[in-house]
């Protein structure tokens, strides 16, 4: 691609990227979710993330199934194509969007209904897959767009508003992506944009599968007292372990972190992650590490917050695939069609 | 006594074999054998929906006047290796054929039939004298029989030597055993009774450039020629060997030389759903995808379908139909999905189908496909059967033009979206050719221009959600429109006017191609003649109208118990439904040739009985 | 200066609100009271996909008559409360009809339009001065103007009083705190005002001892008096409210007096897939169980329904039909899934359904499925939509017999299967009555008899599997056998002779209903004349039939793109469908009267002009 | 019920159990299964255990999906109903059919394409719904009804027949049934029958989700070397941590364990499973601790089987939605249907 966006007439004092570009080129259509909504906020940390990180937004290609969360990205990177598929089934069209191009960048938006319910196979298994990809799930506990009925991450115990007791064991997601072997794990709230905007430019950085579960409150079904989703019982709960900044390939990396003070992990592009646990036993880079901590904090009743799990340089899924580096959409007739030559001596191992 | 079946180069022959004991390479070196004698030949593999143990049979009509398709009733030859089966297999034999058996066991006096030609041969017995390895003497026992028939049936044995040095070309070792074992039958036939038998083989020239080949190998040839890269697929019996075809190819002719890296991917998904995820994901992004399924597979995609015909994104898949409905008969044949694929998923849709008729269809239409479903950005779903995809058919070669292009349809590119003129807006649903098909835009195509947001919900022309119902209606009208554009664009259907003043006229499609010459020529016999159409897609073209039109009764022939290819003429067509007759055959089982002519003929004097019952 | 519209007792009045913003209930207050006054009233909710902040309408309808289908056209009165929808919604009101806004912002001088009357009350400004909540100033304003237009229609205040002290029983702050609100608005128009304006109400005994309730709220009740006692689900636009309907009836009726625990099992499933397996399983296991969904629940259900009826294992399924195909429009109505549902699944299957036109059917349909669902062992599919599911309908009353008892088909309990005498073998695919339906056994039922393997794959009449072909074919013909059968147990349509000379009739099937007899009465205002027939199931008995046949012109009226129905009366009633006329509306919104009577008056006249052209 | 099985005319020589039924009682028809397939010798396991707790077979439900796997039940229990679905969707078939009769003792059977790969969404909901059933995977590591393509259980790095590389994570179906809150959890070998049969008897009378995982090897196309589910590879590396003992309600407890040697641990009906393990530390009644041994045993290749995990006394889903302890499909008319009068009553509060 030849191509890069045009920086455009702009007002002067709104700051711009080294595309030239303002925040709000970065912006999509007016949102149409209830007012205080979390997935707004988890919209607009992916806006700033992608103004930060100077992405050329028509390079990302945003996929997503359905619920108000899968609405989401109508509402930012309004010059990206978006793909708002059916519910629960957004994994596989990312699959094969991915297939198709690898040198796009993949963000996919999701809900927990969307990706623990519906969606719980086709999200596990495009884990599995390690495919290159940015997985969003903004986590309510509830299914938004039919009303508040309990998903499957609803914690077991907590009440659904009417006062209804859920009595299914509740869907862990970020326990899961690990498990099947994500290589960028993170979690993270809407309400904390400090935390939140490096966790997304990381995980669009990453070259992997990167999964952020974003707690993301329903202000409307699922914000009341005996909700473990809450904007209150998030703040009073949430602990943040691993605290990371992302620090982008071009800025020199000036001071050297310090071990014990924090690690610094670098990314496929040289661009670097540098991680502060709260706890100094954690290993940021050990799944089993990440597994005890999640689970040790969730007996607790509280929420693991930041970037828990970073693998960097493991293979994904056209390594695995061993494609060709371009992208299969851009390969040609000539690329792609043997010719009559190659048929005619088939035809004769046909006799 | 009655006298033994005498023919040449014209006959059925059946294997009863276990399954899993290594019988289906010799059978199909039986068939190459024919076909390398220059006879038409058809073999069928009859197998059951299990791994090893159970009887499986490989029947193989041999036909010099190149009717291939199942005759129906008995056979003329069984060869019976599977004692589990042997009841059911003497009483397949035609009065006055031929019973050929593994004598080392005696065949039980209750089986015994007085009007059949039993020959024993111990095949068991000398392949225990002859190897020593338990392996080799399960295998080569099944070679033997092969022998056995070269002398029976007077097949030349040098094109059994040579078919084994092309097959085992590098192993000379494989080559001597399986000669030895060849002899081994061979010998004891040749010196034990009078060879050859009434029936036997002439070499002919009947084959001609003709090649031997399945569908479902063709299908994924075809594949790979229309430039497909993308495949997301889930095993299912009998579709599964559409995408291993397909990568074995690739693996040969898409390696990138310079990197020794894959030109395409191949994802083996969690299940049929992904599968078409798979495949609507790559085809929105702009590469060609596919996949291939079977019934329940179907079942499962509708929802996905429904998707791709209203958010208008090309997929194609391969409908390798089984026995339905539910899980039901996996490893026996029918063309009951067509009401399943023309309306899959809930609310008003039509889907694009074609009916391939025979290997060399499905590598043209799978080729093809991507072209069409390109052009017309909705998913084109071709209904191959079980029939077709997994038995060997004697087909003509396939042929490629080499000054060919892929059709990729309208798409806007980077250059294009440059120079859109001010005040030129892209619109993704606007109808700007008038055919009902819109331009499109690849996803990172323009840093500024073309980026739009792909739904499942009503939209209007610029993409843009609304729940206006004029713009619903609007967009539901274009859809209607784009259908008609297909019509014209898909497989023209195969007409044949015998002449213009038949009253009568049969339609068919698919793998039912196969028994038609033969039917009406025994129609023909009998006094009665019709005019022809095979239809090869949906919806129907002009053409199919008139020829409708055009015949007072229409008989239409098709594998499956409600006539739905009857359904969709009448309801596409508007056409009287009293003027179209159902011919059905649905047992699992190709249709044979006496169903076609018993099903015309039962019809006609039915009728004619309603009328001299009338008239009385 | 075009002269007000003068009515009583008839109108259509709009009710332009912001979602998420309390409107619903004072809007809902309305029509209760125009019920109460005794005058026949149709609510219908105008709703976006969404929850909070954009457009929804509240369109009622007010007719003396009874005649509560959509008119069409524009509407009489506004109540315009959302600046968003301002303008579209000054445009909605006839000439000559009133719009009634907020005129705390003034209306902008661009909106204003001469031939309308123009009634501006400062609602939010009333209800700023009048309450110190901001939470209360919203929700009152939505009372405030319900107030008004007691004033300005002549409501009976009583009226309104008594309603809410019905509804905020034993809160007794509601009641006053609302009646305030009620006030407010009313004093207002009173002293600002002539009151009435031109349109105005009367007290009537129209409604008699009628109700008024949605669908959704009559199925649900349905599947509780119908005896069903497990539900698994999964929720969707427009079916959510069935299943929370049964949940709450079932709290209320169905708890063990003596433990306390409940005699029902609803579990809401991760997908549809899984709440139509939940049906499944307990079906099988002896329990009446349902579920409902809307299409792209029907879609995902499809493998599971080609089970169900392959292994003929009772299924009641509601499907609550709102605009395809695939995601759609969630929010509006059609009768888009026929095919869908009638064709589910691949393979030859063919599903019996039921079409509800009002609540009561809703009722009754739902509570006899379960019957029907058993005695047949089959899915059924009650074939509801949004326009009567998720709306308030005035209806009769509800009615039980209470010596009713449950049909729960052919099963053989332990007794039965004890007494089977010697010789006499239980075979689950028996057709023992000759009417294509057998007897089934519940699991455990048992020790030694009865016992069988249930499966989606092919098997003999002994339940035990095969991969013969004439087994095969034999329970494929029974089970055409029993869909006949079907087609005398289900609902029977309703068919209204006008007189036996007619030509021409009307055909159509659930919420068209709703338009039918004003329909029908204007086109013979216009000296057409017609009999008509409510389909009220799928497959057709023979009284379907014989009244098609006893016309020459049919037009059916359907609200699909596709004429689905028309499609389903062809395919099974062999038809000429050149004496079907389709009659389409299917923009999202309910079918309107105009729709009807100009889709037969232009087929009419175009035919007209037809033939005068070929004369002339 | 008052009817319980008749004991029939026997060969003397046969042992009866309780019921006075012989193993033969238990059989079912003739296997079509390849000769040596795992499935057939767990199904011999079922037809032991069954045998030996002399549970009255047509109490007992079958159920499975589509595969050789899922074929399975139809040689095991003739006398019981059996339903052999469709693919992967066989948990909700059993959540249904349980919800209709309590009363029942459900046994499902599937494989690990049925269950891991088409099914992982209906698995993992099953079991964090704590449906009380036994649910048995026979797992291969393979598609054997298909001929041999990779299921989601195949391990990363191992060769499927044909030599090629499986590259996805392979899916560990014990740990993601802990996860998901599963109350009885084993894994084991369809090889070692003294293993497995108290297992299952063990799984039978369990009063909850009881899952057991069989690694059960594939002759015909997964049994070969470079597979990890090969015969000679289980037989090398399985890790029998947690043995268990099943001694039904009836016998007298006569030797109580001593603390540490082993630990006995109450069902529902009063029989007692009595856990040794080999390794001390190991409490086979913490989520945690069998989670951290898995983890372990699998970074170190192995594969640890026996009972993993057992919660006893946890709630099922009957219990979670407080249904009457009757079973529902024997409800009447009188208990299910309002009648006119509360109608009339309901008509009035449509007015
Ligand atoms: C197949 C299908 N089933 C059901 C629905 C209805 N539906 C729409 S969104 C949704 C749940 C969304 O929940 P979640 O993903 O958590 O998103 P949220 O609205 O909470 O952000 C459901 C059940 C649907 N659109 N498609
Ligand atoms: C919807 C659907 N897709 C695909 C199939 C084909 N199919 C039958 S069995 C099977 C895999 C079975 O694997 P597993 O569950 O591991 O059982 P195994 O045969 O290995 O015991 C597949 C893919 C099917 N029957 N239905
Ligand atoms: S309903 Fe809940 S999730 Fe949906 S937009 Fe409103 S607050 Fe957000
Ligand atoms: S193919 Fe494999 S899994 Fe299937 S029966 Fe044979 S050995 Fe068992
Ligand atoms: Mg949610
Ligand atoms: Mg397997």
């Amino acid at each position: 691609m030849t191509c890069v966006p045009k920086s455009k007439f702009h007002h002067p004092q709104l700051p711009v990227n080294e595309l030239g570009l303002t925040y709000r080129d970065y912006e999509g259509s007016m949102s149409t979710l209830c007012a205080g909504c979390g997935h707004d906020s988890v919209g607009a940390a992916v806006v700033q993330a992608c103004f930060e990180l100077s992405l050329p937004a028509h390079r990302v290609a945003k996929l997503s199934g359905i619920g108000c969360s899968s609405k989401a990205p109508t509402y930012f990177l309004g010059k990206s194509h978006g793909f708002n598929s059916v519910h629960g089934r957004m994994p596989s069209v990312a699959t094969g969007a991915n297939l198709a191009n690898r040198e796009l960048i993949y963000l996919g938006m999701s809900g927990d209904g969307d990706s623990a319910s519906i969606g719980l196979g086709q999200f596990a298994h495009v884990v599995r897959r390690k495919l290159n990809m940015t997985y969003i799930v903004a986590n309510n506990g509830a299914y938004g767009l039919t009303k508040g009925q309990p998903s499957a991450t609803a914690d077991r115990g907590s009440l659904m508003k009417g006062g209804k007791e859920v009595t299914d064991e509740g869907i862990d997601l970020v326990s899961l992506a690990l498990s099947m072997g994500a290589t960028y794990v993170a979690r993270s709230f809407s309400g904390d944009k400090e935390e939140l905007v490096p966790l997304i430019k990381g995980a669009l950085s990453h070259k992997g599968f990167a999964f952020i579960d974003v707690m993301s409150p329903c202000v409307t079904f699922n914000n009341h007292q005996g909700s473990t989703k809450s904007y209150d019982y998030l703040r009073d709960h949430m602990e943040s372990l691993i605290s990371a900044d992302f620090i982008p390939h071009k800025s020199e990396i000036t001071v050297q972190s310090e071990p014990g003070e924090a690690q610094d992990i670098f990314m496929h592009d040289g661009s670097v992650m540098r991680l502060r646990a709260a706890d100094e036993s954690y290993d940021p880079c050990s799944r089993s590490s990440a597994f005890a901590a999640i689970e040790a904090h969730r007996e607790k009743g509280e929420v693991l917050t930041g970037l828990l799990y970073l693998e960097s340089g493991a293979s994904h899924l056209h390594e695995n695939l061993n494609t060709v580096d371009k992208a299969l959409n851009g390969l040609g007739y000539k690329e792609l069609c043997p010719g009559d030559e190659v048929l005619k001596e088939l035809n004769e191992s046909f006799r | 006594m009655i006298k033994p079946i005498q023919s040449v180069n014209d006959f059925v022959i059946k294997f009863a074999n276990v399954n899993g004991t290594g019988s289906a390479s010799a059978n199909n070196l039986f068939a190459k054998a024919v076909f390398n004698m220059g006879v038409p030949v058809s073999p069928r593999n009859i197998f059951p929906s299990n791994i090893q143990g159970l009887p499986t049979w490989y029947e193989v009509r041999v036909n010099q006047d190149g009717y291939l398709g199942r005759r129906g009733g008995g056979v003329d030859i069984v060869v019976a290796m599977n004692p589990q089966s042997l009841a059911d297999d003497v009483a397949a034999v035609l009065p006055g054929g031929y019973f050929i058996y593994d004598s080392t066991n005696p065949l039980p006096e209750s089986l015994r039939r007085d009007d059949i030609q039993i020959i024993g041969i111990p095949f068991t017995e000398l392949c225990r004298q002859q190897f020593s390895n338990t392996k080799q003497r399960m295998l080569f026992k099944n070679i033997a029989y092969i022998g056995a028939l070269a002398a029976l049936l007077d097949i030349d044995f040098e094109v059994f030597t040579q078919l084994l040095s092309k097959q085992f070309k590098g192993k000379e070792h494989l080559v001597t055993s399986n000669t030895t074992a060849l002899e081994l039958g061979y010998v004891y036939a040749k010196k034990t009774f009078e060879c050859p038998i009434g029936i036997r083989m002439e070499k002919s020239d009947a084959v001609g450039d003709k090649i031997l080949v399945d569908g479902n190998t063709a299908s994924g040839l075809g594949c790979v020629y229309g430039g497909a890269t993308v495949c997301g697929w889930y095993p299912i019996t009998p579709s599964t060997s559409v995408v291993e075809s397909y990568s074995r190819f690739c693996e040969r002719m898409r390696i990138d030389p310079a990197s020794g890296k894959k030109r395409f991917g191949i994802v083996q998904m969690e299940d049929e759903l992904a599968a078409i995820g798979v495949v609507i994901g790559a085809s929105w992004n702009g590469a060609r995808a596919f996949t291939a399924t079977s019934g329940p597979g179907v079942s499962l995609m509708s929802e996905f379908l429904g998707l791709a015909y209203f958010a208008e994104i090309p997929v194609v898949l391969i409908n390798v139909q089984r026995g339905g409905p539910s899980t039901g008969m996996p490893t026996r044949t029918q063309q009951s999905d067509l009401l399943a694929c023309a309306y899959a998923s809930h609310g008003d849709t039509k889907h694009v189908l074609t009916f391939p008729a025979n290997p060399k269809e499905c590598f043209e239409f799978s080729a093809e496909s991507f072209d069409l479903a390109e052009r017309l950005q909705t998913p084109l779903i071709i209904m191959s059967d079980l029939e077709l995809g997994m038995n060997d058919w004697l087909c003509d070669p396939l042929e490629w033009k080499d000054d060919s292009q892929f059709d990729r349809g309208k798409v806007l590119h980077e250059e294009q979206l440059e120079n859109l003129k001010d005040g030129e807006r892209f619109g993704r649903y606007l109808d700007v050719d008038d055919d009902g098909i819109c331009y499109r835009t690849y996803p990172g195509a323009h840093p500024e221009k073309g980026a739009f947001f792909t739904r499942g919900t009503s939209r209007d022309r610029h993409a843009l959600y609304t729940e206006e119902g004029a713009h619903y209606v609007d967009n539901m009208e274009r859809l209607v429109k784009k259908h008609r554009t297909a019509a014209k664009l898909i497989p023209a259907p195969i007409i044949n006017i015998d002449d213009k003043r038949h009253k009568m006229a049969v339609v068919y499609y698919g793998t039912t191609d196969n028994v038609m010459a033969e039917s009406l020529a025994k129609l023909e016999k009998q006094g009665l003649k019709f005019n022809s159409m095979r239809l090869r897609s949906y919806p129907f073209s002009d053409e199919v109208a008139e020829f409708i039109e055009g015949h007072e009764r229409l008989f239409v022939v098709e594998q499956n118990r409600d006539g739905q290819m009857r359904t969709l003429l009448i309801d596409e067509l508007e056409c009287d439904p009293s003027r179209l007759v159902s011919v059905l055959h649905y047992d699992g089982m190709a249709i044979p040739v006496e169903a076609v002519v018993g099903g015309i003929i039962n019809n006609l004097s039915a009728e004619q009985n309603r009328k001299t019952g009338e008239a009385s």
